[in-house]
C-alpha cells in the first residue's frame, strides 16, 4: 500500500548518484513537480533512465520541459534513453564529455525494463541484429542464434527509482493512465527499488475500476499530489 | 519540382503502396503527411509506437492533448473513435510481432541489400533510433520515402556507409526520380518519374539498378 | 477491423488437426457457445493450447465445461497446458496414450505465448532450472547461464487459431474482460494466426474508453455474439 | 490431534509468519485458511495467479463470479476494495519479479537442501505444477505448510524422490510437529509442538534435524 507524501518528502529520499527511472515521453507526463523540485535540489551524477532527453520548450511555456531541466543543470551524468533529438544540449554534453549517453531500441528498452521486474534473465530481440548495438556490451549481453534466426540478447535494466506521472491514483496507490501517457509506466514501477507517483489527481478508492488499474498500489511505494494542472 | 512539390509527389505516391483496413506506423516528415492523400476508400488504422492506435490530427488547439496525448514525433494527437491507447511494451509487442502491416519511413541511406541507415551521423547528430529499429524490423512492409539525393550526393548506395538501422529491411523505395524495389538481385527500378530518364536516374544512384522490362511512369 | 460472423461460420473456419489457443481458467470463460459447437462438430485430432483442462461440472449444470466437452469428445490429441488436475480425463487419456499432455509452469506458458505475438525469440526464465521441464525439448529449448544465474531458454508458442471470451466487444473489435477473466488473452491474441472473440455483450464503439480498451481490435479478426449468459 | 485440529494448528502457526502490508499468494488447502487465523492489525493483500491482487472470499453464492472470477483454484472469489485485476504475463512478472512476499503451499516432499516437490507422481497423480514452479522461484518467502508424514512415512527428506518444482526454494517448514527453518547447514528445528520430543521429531523425519538451542515451544 503507497504511502502519501510531499514532494520535498519524495526528493529527500533519492540520493547523490541514484539510478532513476522517469516516465513520460518527450516530456509530456515526466513527473513534473517531482523533476522541478529535483531539478533545484542541487544533487547531481544521476543516471537516468527515461525514453529521452525531452525537450527544452514546454507547451505551458515552460523554458525546459521535464527531465530536459536535470540535463541543462548538468544533473545527469549518464543518460539511457532511445531518442535525443529534440533535444539539443544532449549532444552537446556527449561531445563534451560531460554526460554518457547510451542509445537502446525503443522496444527493446520498455522490454529490458520490463525484464528487470519481472525476473526474467533478459530479452531475445531481434531488433538491432547487425548494427552497433551488438557493440555496446553494457546493454548487449551476446549474439544468439536460435533454430537459425539471429537474436541480441539485452540485459535486464533496474534503477533505484522510479519516478511516474498517473492521472487518477486512489487511496491505495492504483494508477490509472490518461491518453498516450502509459508508455514504460507499468514496466518501470516493477523494475525499481522506490516508486514514486505523482498523480494529477488523487481520487477515492473504487473509483477506478478493480479491471482498469493499470498500476496495481502493492508496488507503488509513495504517492506525490502533482496537484491541478 | 520545388522542395514542396517533391515532397508531396513522394508521399501521393507512397499513399497508394496502403491498403484498405491496413495497420500503418508512419515516421516524423513526410510519411505523416500520407493520410491526407488516401483515397475515401482507402481507410487506414494508424499506429504511434509511443502507444496509440488509430491516431488522428488534432485539429484544435488543445492542451490537454499536449499534456497527454501526443505521438511519437511529440506532437498532440488524438484518437479516432474505435481507436484505443496501451503501453509501451504491448506497442512494441504488437510492432515486433508483424502486427504492423506496413511503415513507411524517411532515410540517411538505403543500400542494395536493402539495409537502412537512418538513426545517426557519428560525430554531428546524435538523433537516436527510438523505434525506428524496431519497426523495420517487424512490420510487414517497409517503404521508405525520401528525396533521391541529398546535396546531390546518392543517398542509394552499395552498401551504407553511415551505422545502420537494421540489415535487409527495406522493401520499397519511392523518390521524386522513381520507385524501385528491393529484390534478391538487387535495386529494380519499377517506375520512373517522366521528367527522368532511366540514365538520369541511375546517374543519381551509387547502386547498380535493374530497370524493370515493365517499367511505368509514376504517377 | 473484425468482422462479426455466426457461430456455425467460426467453426467451419477451424479445420481438424488445428492447433487452438483458448482463453479462460479451469473453465471459467472459456468461449462457451464456440467450444459447444466445436464439440458438436465431428472434428478433432487438435492441439489445445490452454492452461488446463477445465473440469467435468459446469457452474450452470453443464456436465462438462468448457474445453473438458473436446477433451471428453476425444477431439484433443494433444494438450498443451499447465494444470489439469481438476480433470481426471485428462490424466486417463494420457495413460491410455490416446492424448500426449505437456505440462508447462504458468508464468512460462504465458511469457511464450506473449514471445510467440511479440516477436522474441524466446523467453529466459529461472523458472524450472533443476526440475524435468528442462527435458522437455519441444517447449525448452536450453539451459543458459547468465552472468553466474541459471535460466530456461523456453520457446516462443504460436497457434492457427485463438480463441477468446470477452465481456465487452465494440464495433471495431475491441475488448474488455470482467473480472479475473482476462489471463491470457492479449497475449493470445497477438499470437495466433486467426483470432476469434466471443462477445458476451457486443457494444457500441466509444463504450469501452480508448485507455480501458484491453486487446486492440486491429488485431481480432472474427467476433461472435455469445449472446446472454 | 485429529485431522481438522491439525489443519488449524499448522494454519495458525503460518498465520504468525505475515507481516501486515505483506503481499501474499496463498496456495490451494491449508495456506487459503490462513487469513481467518490473521489478527486485526496484520492486514495483507492476497494475491491469485490467475490474474487478482487483494482476494476475498465470496460469502455469497452467486452465478457472477463463478463465471467471472474465480481463484487460481477455481473458487469464486472477489477482490476487496483497492483490490485489482490484470492478466496472466503481468501476474506472472509480479511473481517472478520479486513483487510477492510470501507464499505458502503445500509439499509432497521437501528435502534438507530446500528442494521441494509438489507438482506430480508419475505414474499415479498428474495435477500439474499451475502456477507453483513460478511462485517459489520468484516469491521472497517460501513457506511450506503441510502434515508431517503421510500414511507414517516421511515427506521432510534427505532428497526429494519425485521430480522437483525447484531447487533450494524453500524458506521455512510449518507442520504439527514443529517449524523448521531451512539454513546454509541444513534443516534446523526452531519451534516445536509441546507434545513432541526433538526425538519424536527427527524420527518422523528422513532427513537429520539440527535442533536449534533456542528452540521455543510451538504456539
Amino acid at each position: 500500500m503507497a504511502k502519501f507524501i510531499s514532494v520535498e518528502e519524495a526528493v529527500a529520499m533519492i540520493p547523490d548518484g541514484a539510478s532513476i527511472m522517469v516516465g513520460g515521453f518527450m516530456g509530456c507526463r515526466n513527473p513534473h513537480k517531482i523533476i522541478d523540485a529535483l531539478s533545484k535540489s542541487g544533487k547531481g551524477n544521476f543516471t537516468m533512465i527515461c525514453n529521452d532527453g525531452a525537450k527544452p520548450a514546454g507547451p505551458t511555456g515552460e523554458e525546459y520541459y521535464g527531465v530536459a531541466k536535470l540535463i541543462h543543470n548538468h544533473q545527469v551524468k549518464h543518460l539511457v534513453a532511445t531518442h535525443v533529438g529534440l533535444n539539443p544540449e544532449v549532444g552537446e554534453q556527449m561531445n563534451d564529455g560531460s554526460m554518457k549517453v547510451d542509445l537502446i531500441p525503443q522496444g527493446s528498452f520498455a522490454e529490458m525494463i520490463r525484464a528487470g521486474g519481472a525476473g526474467l534473465g533478459g530479452v531475445l530481440t531481434p531488433t538491432g541484429v547487425g548494427t552497433i548495438i551488438e557493440d555496446n556490451k553494457e546493454f548487449t549481453h551476446s549474439v544468439q542464434e536460435i533454430d537459425g534466426k539471429k537474436y541480441l540478447l539485452m540485459r535486464p535494466i533496474r534503477a533505484d527509482f522510479a519516478l511516474i506521472s498517473g492521472f487518477k491514483v486512489d487511496r491505495v496507490g492504483n494508477v490509472w493512465y490518461k491518453g498516450a501517457t502509459r508508455n514504460f509506466a507499468l514496466a518501470m514501477a516493477t523494475a525499481a527499488d522506490v516508486v514514486i507517483v505523482e498523480a494529477d489527481n488523487i481520487v477515492e478508492t473504487g473509483e477506478i475500476e478493480p479491471e482498469n488499474v493499470m498500476t496495481p498500489g502493492v508496488i507503488v511505494d509513495y504517492v506525490v499530489d502533482g496537484g491541478s494542472i | 519540382m520545388d522542395k514542396e512539390n517533391i515532397k508531396s509527389y513522394i508521399v501521393a505516391r507512397a499513399a497508394k503502396e496502403l491498403k484498405d483496413g491496413d495497420v500503418v506506423n508512419l515516421g516524423i516528415g513526410m510519411p505523416t503527411m500520407i493520410p491526407s492523400f488516401l483515397p475515401e476508400n482507402v481507410r487506414v488504422t494508424v499506429q504511434a509506437e509511443n502507444g496509440l492506435m488509430g491516431v488522428v490530427p488534432c485539429t484544435e488547439e488543445s492542451l490537454e492533448h499536449s499534456l497527454y496525448s501526443v505521438d511519437a514525433g511529440a506532437t498532440p494527437v488524438k484518437v479516432a473513435p474505435g481507436g484505443c491507447y496501451f503501453d509501451s511494451t504491448v506497442s512494441f509487442g504488437l510492432i515486433r510481432g508483424g502486427h504492423v502491416d506496413v511503415t513507411v519511413l524517411g532515410a540517411l541511406e538505403v543500400d542494395e541489400k536493402g539495409n537502412l541507415s537512418n538513426w545517426i551521423i557519428p560525430g554531428k547528430k546524435l538523433p537516436g533510433m527510438g523505434g525506428a529499429m524496431d519497426l523495420v524490423v517487424g512490420a510487414k512492409k517497409v517503404i521508405v520515402t525520401m528525396e533521391h539525393t541529398q546535396k546531390g550526393e546518392p543517398k542509394i548506395l552499395k552498401n551504407c556507409r553511415l551505422p545502420l538501422t537494421a540489415l535487409n529491411c527495406v522493401d520499397l523505395i519511392i523518390t521524386e526520380m522513381g520507385v524501385i524495389e528491393v529484390t534478391e538481385e538487387g535495386l529494380k527500378l519499377v517506375e520512373i518519374n517522366p521528367e527522368y530518364t532511366p540514365e538520369q536516374v541511375q546517374k543519381a544512384t551509387e547502386a547498380r539498378l535493374i530497370i524493370s522490362e515493365n517499367l511505368k511512369p509514376m504517377v
